[in-house]
């Protein structure tokens, strides 16, 4: 059968080719997939399209990355104002954001997970994000129409795994996380923990092992 | 004695006088956030982050913090008897689809129809970011502001129409400030309440809407844990 | 603090009204409300409009409701061959059907849950379900509109419950019950189990008490 | 001796045969029901069930059935070390949103563009049922049919184009038949094996489209565990 699982970070990613896009999980500070961003700016990659709620706090998190000018274009609900590398390419005019409601992120996610191309929500109608999006009345309602969002990787924080890939995160660690694992075309899992086939119950199992493509163990955030 | 404004945590405790027992909650950044303190011992208050948490606890005392367990502002929390942790499309599941009882933001303007404006100043320097509040805005059941009744040069915040980019329309339903609380109707803004030894007439000049006052106007209470 | 927990079922549904929508959790003979749709069965009431996967199998599920009549207008997915009492009541033309995918069930169910009025699906393009709804093509792909779909009531089938309504399932029991928990108005469940706040962990909650209303504890199937 | 077309079970046979190992396979109704007592032993499949399991093992033993874990059928299964349960929904987000390698369905038509026909047949009493097809087939990364190559009174069940009420259009990659293996192409319907002792005139003979023969057509490999 596939083994899912890689001996080291810098292995794990070694494909991931300039100009991709990457999903990374995480927010305020829980359940980024640190290991895995430093092995990306180890690896120098660039072009990169992140779509990620937050752009780094200094060099942790994604920081690392925008200080590196490895980052071309940002999907984001809050950037942060603790993300000075971010803040500082946007200023220079380097990188291209698009901002959207963090709801509306992690719906965007979600239907490109569950093959949804598109739907309506009343999230961010009479205000800047809804300029030049279609909009109309549903239910007495008015609603803007919002596009799937997907990406080539996900950049994934887990837990615990089973060898075969079902993951289970810890606390507020597990935000954006299962939905990035869903929603792109190939999943990559940094994991405290991998443990064996059934090992998991069922009944707990947070991401289902069929969104999970790679895993890494990693010690340390 | 000159009239004194409410300190932000008296505007704080006297939203948290708004808050049922068993309410499902959303507060926000800044004086929202100061709710918390002030629920009284007798009310259970759920609240919510928007990262995955219902039933968040106090935040975590010094050398027990655990950062895998953070609200919306990346402090360290701790979550109550009876919370659930779950990922954040279903954190938005309950605030976009009407599930919040009650959600409290801070805002730079608030117009008299109830549109809100807390998530970008013009001209500031930045990306700015949106973060939740659209989502928290649009669908709580019942959406609080709290916040000053006027900017650092005087300018009132509570106005006809908002100047600032806006974050959702017609959604806040209460106004409460160190002025006053004022209520969102189909007719208008209605001036519930006003800060101890105000006066409507002065809280009305302090404001950039028409307020409508509907017999006497009783003074806010406080006293609470702080009073 | 508000008490979501009932004594018995004839209770928990005595003010659903002649007219009500009431969405019905369960799936190939699991997870069914059984012991609530037997409650609804003795008051009698009438001219309900039921979400539900299937239609009942003989007198069991759903099926007493057909028999006496009490339901008007169904959204199904598959009614299924031994719905006997529904299919009488469908050929005398008694009951209003709507047809679709069990998957587009599923989402318009959750659109309703997560405030999203409408969205674009591929599924059921170039077929009869189409027929009548708006096509666009997104991404390249043919798609069709579907809305949310909500309810004054749910009846939901859990296994555990604690005191404030947070809920478990059991096994495939789980089915459409989290679904329609969150899509109805005021959501009700009968439980095997009603155990102590903060005997469940939390990370293991799958219907987190937001979403319920009143609960009372069953025993049988 | 008479030429004998495949059996269900050879069918099932035949189609377990393009399952590839660490799969995550949905089987419908009928004979892709029985394709799982067919899989090798050197290969772990995981099956995959709409009323929200991940990771479905054989059928549960008499005594042994528990009602709360029933598959697609509502018959009592069983689960296999690493499975998974989940609601509904997400079950579907693993159909329609392309995360399923393999899916198997019966079908009453398959047209030669790749739709398929499988939930209702013409003139039938009963108001029908959809269940999870349309989802399934509209959204597998590769969507096998299996079925009879002609209905009981001899009219192909490959045809040019579909006049059943159709499930999906243009999502068939693979047609197993007791007759034949076709794959759905951009050209038309690749004839690529037939049954023991046909041969490609007399399966093309039975089919309702043109089938696309190129170079010589093997036959199917059969002599699993029922062979």
């Amino acid at each position: 059968m596939k083994n899912k699982i890689y001996a080291s970070v810098d292995e794990i990613v070694a494909d991931v080719p300039d100009g991709a896009s990457i999903l990374f999980g995480g927010f305020g500070g829980a359940g980024f997939p640190n290991n895995l961003i430093r092995a990306i700016a180890r690896k120098g990659t660039r072009n990169l399209t992140a779509i990620s709620n937050n752009c780094g706090s200094g060099e942790n998190e994604l920081g690392i990355l925008f200080k590196n000018k490895q980052i071309r274009k940002v999907h984001a609900s809050f950037p942060g104002p603790t993300a000075n590398y971010f803040q500082e390419c946007y200023a220079a005019g380097e990188i291209e954001l698009e901002l959207m409601a963090q709801g509306v992120l992690c719906e965007r996610l979600r239907a490109q997970a569950a093959g949804l191309p598109a739907f309506f929500t009343t999230v961010g109608v009479g205000t800047e994000v809804a300029r030049g999006k279609e909009e109309r009345v549903i239910g007495g309602k008015r609603c803007i129409l919002e596009t799937a969002l997907g990406a080539d990787f996900a950049f994934v924080k887990a837990w615990k795994a089973d060898r075969i890939g079902n993951l289970v995160y810890r606390k507020a660690a597990r935000n954006f996380n299962p939905l990035m694992a869903a929603a792109a075309k190939t999943t990559i899992v940094e994991v405290d923990e991998i443990v064996e086939v059934g090992a998991l119950d069922p009944e707990v199992i947070i991401t289902p092992s069929i969104f999970v493509d790679r895993m890494v163990r990693v010690k340390g955030r | 004695m000159p009239k004194e404004r409410l300190t932000r945590e008296q505007i704080a405790e006297r939203a948290a006088q708004e808050l049922p027992d068993g309410a499902y909650v959303n507060l926000g950044f800044g004086i929202p956030n100061l709710m918390s303190n002030y629920v009284l011992a007798d009310k259970t208050i759920y609240f919510h982050s928007e990262n995955g948490i219902l039933g968040m606890g106090p935040r975590a005392k010094a050398g027990e913090e655990d950062y895998d367990l953070v609200d919306a502002m990346k402090m360290p929390v701790t979550v109550i008897p009876g919370a659930a942790f779950f990922n954040q499309a279903e954190a938005h599941t309950m605030t976009r689809g009407g599930h919040l009882d009650v959600a409290v933001l801070g805002a730079f303007q608030v117009s008299e129809k109830g549109d809100i404006a807390n998530w970008k100043v013009p001209g500031a320097k930045g990306s700015g970011g949106i973060g939740g509040a659209m989502d928290i805005a649009v669908g709580a059941l019942r959406l609080i502001v709290c916040m000053e009744h006027n900017a650092k040069d005087g300018a009132p915040k509570v106005v006809k129409e908002c100047s600032y980019p806006l974050t959702a329309i017609e959604c806040v339903k209460t106004v409460i400030t160190d002025l006053a609380v004022l209520d969102v109707t189909p007719q208008g803004l209605v001036l519930r309440e006003v800060a101890p030894g105000f006066t409507p007439a002065e809280v009305q000049e302090c404001t950039g809407a028409k307020l409508l006052v509907r017999g006497s106007v009783p003074e806010m209470k406080l006293g609470g844990p702080l009073g």
